[in-house]
């Protein structure tokens, strides 16, 4: 067997390329954002108040009627998935060895990560904090069947 | 001041056990831990000590080195789990109450003994065009002043020992991510004044296996011999991308 | 397993390079682009120990104050005591300028002056108008000139796509007769990673294989510097020319030889023996401890050898720097602070650093002319064999080198063999190659590797090194020559016994290190004999029993010859010629200082 | 490298978290009845303490992003890069002080 250097080539695969460096950015990105977003979320649910205890429909509806919170669980939920999801396909990459293994897993953590934005965004646009026969001790303060 | 000057030096023998992990690929048998016990004298490195089991004890015993100095980056090698040249290690300095641990360098393949398969490494370094891509022709010297010359000059003093590289997490992975050692080497022409083709190298290194592989681990830092300040240069490196120009 | 016939490979190439350092890479630059090119070595091409080189590589840029080339000649004819070949050291400097600029234009990142050009600096024996007073030659690298000219060689070699067959060793030369004349026609190489054999057919060879300090103890040399190219070339019937000359360099880390940079001594260090007393104001009285280095290293030996000494052994003396303020040390002197704290756990800013002469460069060597064309006696040339380097005697450096010279003299005459090379292929056919080429080797592997003999090579190169150090190293007489000539046929004897523990086809450096024993054997041999027939004291070369030069007899060459006589007294199997030296503008002078 | 594992092993925990997270609370979208009910059998102290190492897990992934964004982008950042994983332990555990006690008491219904 000769060791023979080779010609100078181009890297190994080029398919792909620009996407990491958005990717990295974009960890980078909301993650500042995230840290606004999540200890806001914390802080006024598991901290004030009653904390944990007080979390039931009643506290989330009384919330999302609210346009405030609603678009922040949006964001906050867009964003913490997909980086995420990112975060998770980067350690995926890391560690699985067959191309097929990691086709099929990164392919699995977007199918979901799309999933869970779609039900989540649903949810939260389509939710009506007062549905019609419902329990009315569970309901917020303000819904009529009260 | 005569007794003072005759104590100088006198660091006195000891005698340390040291584990080698063992592989002969032609023996069929299994890596496997091998002991040995050591006298060595106070100032005796690792790459010493090795040399005292290779011709005293165990001549099949198989390990790179050349200078002794820690210039050639010869002997990279994982003692006691981390990344060091043995010629560059003194016994002494490390922990002597208990066994030292050597083994080959992680994430290569290992040929026999100590002595790892160091071509997908090289391979790495000849990716990123480590040359001087330069298209006037000077008569004279070109010019570069201090300041320009001081951007690169960390990184022109890798000795391509791959300990920066044999101590990544990411690279210890898969073997496909490019690794420090070539991303430092691209640095040393990508911030040279005189290069002209620092987008060619961003656009390589830009790459799915490129520095956006790198998490900032630190682990090369720390293990370079030549005190080169790895992640720092990494970090140039993304920058540059970001810019898209050094 | 082990009686196998190793696999034989054959390649057919025009220009085949032994050696990956300096010498052999610079030439590969010039050859690869024109010629189909190979280069072999035994290390990889950056591990060679060219990159250890510290202090910096001369040329007269004038890039910070006047100089010339003639003034440069003039230093190196007289740094080496007038046995240098002036047409050679003409021309070594006068292609200096062009060397550096070449580098440079490579990328090799130089120090810089604050207009941007290249900086330069002071370096022991180099003068303005012929030692008028110090002149600023050197062209550095920080404290790593060595190591940025090895990268920046290798990363010009990547960029021209040269063929590298790393980690192979060369073991034998073949010269085939063709009308009458022994012609290069391959090389044997044995790749250390499959233990298989590599015939290359060459039009033109090139030697660069770099220096042999290892037949020594205390060197700065690698462990890999075992010259073994030399010794090919030396087992061929070939001379070799000035071997009694080798620099020994005074500061050496004591019991390891790791390099000291003269600049120690140049910012203030002193040297002191066991009684802390300043000893080279008993040698030297007015320059003290910035003497010659040959005269520093001798005082320092005579130290030692008189019990004056430090440390538990009295076995070397110390320098000083304590007296100097932390921060010259750690501007001025960094290398040396970090080796000292690394490797002796010696603090320089409060403890003095034991040190002793390292055998460091070996001025002689493979004979050529300034073509870098290997000469098979005092005149005709070896048609397509070339050296350069280290391993060659061109000559340029004479008794004694000048600090600088060498990384200069790589990259000067590397570049000459190189394009020498090339013309010779244009024009020259395939020197046909015998069918069992690698004959010699498979007969010289299996003889070590199937030995039961009970003589281990760690021994006996122990032996050779200790009798080396004590009878040939900076001090010599006609007695300790013989007293090393006995020891070397003695060895000699014993290495026909030895064994190997590792009888292995892969990555067998237990056997290499016994081939490499073989070579050592035979320098060693040819270095005491030829010191012990140069009855004078000149550079590099220091004869107790006559202490002073002798022009009349020895303004002359060595060339020493391996015959095939079986020795009656050990050395008789070596035929020894003189050959004259050239001298153009410079008449011998005493050389003062 | 510890500072990577722990960001990794961290990060990880979160996004399963956050699997789940959405899927109970998309519950409300269903019925009340059945958020409150998942939601109640959450309220148990296993689960209670499940949440105190989620807090301390998001605590230290988000403060040590910091800490690697700051590597990134800030020209100091590598040089510090040590003291700021010390400050990131620091003010995760300040803040884990913080909540700890008030969690508890909301989990196992004691006053302080
Ligand atoms: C510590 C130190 C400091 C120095 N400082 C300076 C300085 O400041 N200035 C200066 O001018 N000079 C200096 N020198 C001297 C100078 O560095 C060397 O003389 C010069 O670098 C030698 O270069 P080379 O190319 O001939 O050999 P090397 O660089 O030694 O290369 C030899 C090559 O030959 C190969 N080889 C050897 N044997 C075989 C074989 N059997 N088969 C295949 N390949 C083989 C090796 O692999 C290697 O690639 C210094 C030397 C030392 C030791
Ligand atoms: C609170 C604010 C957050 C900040 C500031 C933050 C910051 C970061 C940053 C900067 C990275 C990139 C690390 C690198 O490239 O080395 C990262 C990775 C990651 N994050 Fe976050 N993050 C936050 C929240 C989250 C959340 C909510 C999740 C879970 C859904 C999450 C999961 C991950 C994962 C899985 C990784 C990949 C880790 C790795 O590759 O080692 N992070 N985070
Ligand atoms: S950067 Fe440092 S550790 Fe990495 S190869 Fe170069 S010298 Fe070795
Ligand atoms: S160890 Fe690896 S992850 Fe980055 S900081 Fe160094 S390359
Ligand atoms: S032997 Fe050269 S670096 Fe250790």
């Amino acid at each position: 067997m000769s060791i023979v250097i080779e010609q100078p080539r181009s890297p190994r695969s080029r398919k792909s390329a620009n996407w990491e460096k958005y990717g990295w950015l974009y960890m980078r990105a909301s993650g500042v954002v995230l840290i606004f977003l999540i200890f806001g979320h914390l802080f006024t649910n598991l901290f004030l108040g009653e904390g944990i205890k007080a979390i039931d429909f009643a506290f989330v509806g009384g919330k999302w009627s609210d346009p405030f919170w609603q678009v922040w669980d949006l964001l906050m939920l867009w964003l913490a998935l997909i980086h995420g999801t990112n975060g998770m396909r980067t350690i995926v990459n890391d560690y699985t060895e067959r191309e097929a293994v990691r086709k099929t897993l990164v392919w699995s953590l977007w199918s979901i990560c799309a999933v869970l934005i779609v039900l989540g965004t649903l949810v939260v646009f389509t939710f009506d904090p007062c549905p019609a026969g419902a329990a009315a001790e569970l309901l917020p303060s303000f819904c009529p069947a009260k | 001041m005569a007794t003072e000057f005759e104590e100088l030096g006198a660091v006195p023998s000891f005698t340390v056990t040291l584990f080698v992990r063992r592989f002969n690929p032609e023996d069929g048998q299994e890596a496997r831990w091998q002991d040995f016990d050591v006298e060595v004298h106070g100032t005796d490195r690792v790459l010493d000590a090795l040399h005292k089991i290779k011709w005293e004890m165990d001549g099949s015993l198989t390990f790179r080195r050349s200078c002794a100095h820690g210039v050639c980056g010869s002997d990279a090698m994982r003692i006691n789990g981390r990344n060091r040249l043995a010629c560059k290690t003194l016994v002494k300095d490390l922990d002597i109450t208990q066994p030292i641990y050597v083994e080959p360098i992680k994430g290569l393949a290992v040929e026999k003994d100590l002595v790892v398969d160091m071509n997908p490494f090289y391979q790495a370094y000849r990716d990123i065009k480590p040359f001087l891509i330069a298209s006037d022709k000077p008569e004279k010297e070109r010019l570069q002043s201090a300041a320009q010359h001081s951007k690169f000059e960390d990184t022109t003093k890798c000795i391509l020992c791959a300990a920066c590289t044999t101590s990544c997490p990411v690279f210890w992975t898969d073997g496909q991510y490019f690794g420090p050692a070539a991303i430092v080497n691209a640095h040393r022409f990508i911030f040279d004044s005189r290069d002209e083709a620092a987008e060619v190298r961003i656009d390589i290194l830009n790459d799915k296996e490129g520095v956006w592989r790198c998490r900032t681990t630190f682990n090369c830092t720390e293990a370079c011999p030549r005190g080169i300040e790895v992640t720092k240069a990494i970090a140039e490196v993304k920058q540059a991308i970001l810019r898209g120009k050094p | 397993m082990s009686n196998a016939t190793p696999k034989v490979h054959h390649y057919e190439y025009d220009v085949v390079i032994v050696g990956a350092g300096g010498a052999g890479m610079r030439a590969a630059i010039e050859a690869g682009p024109h010629a189909k090119t190979a280069v072999i070595s035994k290390l990889f091409p950056t591990r060679s120990h060219t990159g250890a080189a510290q202090g910096g590589m001369a040329a007269a840029l004038a890039n910070v104050e006047e100089d010339s080339w003639e003034w440069h000649t003039f230093d190196t004819v007289k740094g080496g005591d007038y046995l240098v070949d002036q047409d050679a050291a003409e021309i070594l400097a006068k292609e200096s300028v062009q060397a550096v600029i070449d580098l440079e234009n490579m990328g090799l990142p130089f120090n810089r002056t604050p207009d941007g050009k290249i900086d330069q600096r002071r370096f022991g024996g180099h003068t303005r108008d012929h030692g008028k007073a110090p002149v600023r030659r050197s062209c550095y690298a920080a404290d790593r000139t060595g190591h940025m000219i090895l990268q920046t060689l290798y990363q010009n070699c990547v960029k021209l796509g040269i063929e590298f067959y790393n980690e192979f060793y060369v073991l034998d030369l073949i010269m085939t007769k063709v009308d009458g004349v022994e012609r290069p026609s391959a090389v044997v190489a044995y790749e250390l990673a499959t233990g298989e054999l590599h015939v290359f057919q060459g039009k033109s060879i090139i030697f660069a294989t770099g220096g042999f300090g290892k037949i020594f103890k205390t060197t700065s040399n690698a462990h890999t510097l075992t010259g073994d190219g030399v010794g090919i070339i030396y087992r061929k019937g070939l001379p070799l020319e000035d071997m009694e000359f080798y620099q020994f360099h005074p500061t050496g880390l004591a019991g390891l030889g790791i390099l000291l940079s003269e600049a120690a001594r140049g910012e203030g260090g002193i040297l002191r023996n066991s009684s802390g007393e300043r000893f080279m104001e008993r040698y030297a009285p007015t320059i003290k401890d910035l003497a010659p280095r040959d005269m520093v290293a001798r005082a320092m030996a005579n130290e030692v050898r008189e019990g004056r000494g430090a440390g538990p052994n009295k076995d070397y003396v110390l320098l000083d720097l304590t007296h100097l303020p932390p921060e010259v040390i750690d501007e001025k002197l960094p290398d040396i602070t970090e080796f000292a704290r690394t490797y002796l756990g010696v603090e320089p800013y409060t403890e003095p650093v034991p040190v002793f002469p390292t055998a460091h460069y070996a001025m002689g060597g493979i004979p050529t002319n300034v073509q870098a064309e290997v000469l098979r006696d005092n005149k005709t040339v070896v048609p397509g064999l070339y050296a350069a380097g280290e391993c060659a005697c061109v000559s340029v450096h004479g008794a004694n080198r000048l600090g600088t010279n060498s990384l200069l003299d790589i990259n000067v005459f590397g570049k000459r063999a190189g394009i020498a090379a090339v013309e010779y292929a244009k024009t020259a056919k395939h020197v046909p190659v015998p069918a069992n080429a690698a004959d010699e080797v498979v007969s010289m592997i299996e003889k070590v590797r199937n030995s039961k003999g009970t003589e281990k090579v760690a021994v006996l190169r122990k032996e050779l090194q200790d009798t080396m150090d004590k009878n040939a190293q900076v001090y010599r007489t006609e007695e300790s020559l013989n007293e090393a000539l006995d020891k070397i046929a003695e060895l000699r004897e014993r290495y026909e016994n030895i064994s190997v523990q590792d009888k292995g086809q892969r990555f067998n450096t237990d056997l290499l290190e016994a081939i490499e024993l073989g070579f050592l054997l035979d320098l060693a041999e040819v270095l005491a004999f030829t010191s012990r027939e140069r009855r004078e004291s000149r550079g590099g070369h220091f004869r107790e029993d006559f202490e002073t030069r002798d022009d009349k007899k020895f303004m002359v060459h060595s060339m020493a010859y391996l015959t095939d006589k079986k020795p009656k007294k050990p050395g008789d199997n070596i035929k020894l010629d003189w050959k004259p030296v050239t001298i153009t503008n410079y008449q011998p002078m005493e050389r003062k200082y | 490298m510890w500072s990577w594992v722990l960001h990794r092993i961290t990060g990880v925990a979160i996004f399963f978290f956050l699997l789940v997270h959405v899927l109970d609370t998309a519950l409300v979208r269903l019925s009340p009845e059945a958020y409150n009910a998942v939601i109640s059998t959450y309220k148990i102290p296993l689960i209670g303490l499940a949440e105190l190492g989620l807090v301390a897990a998001i605590l230290f992934h988000a403060l040590n992003g910091v800490r690697v964004i700051l590597i990134d982008f800030w020209r100091k950042g590598v040089k510090y890069q040590n003291v700021m994983f010390w400050i990131v332990i620091a003010i995760a555990a300040i803040a884990f002080l913080g909540f700890a006690p008030r969690h508890l008491s909301h989990v196992f219904g004691f006053e302080i």
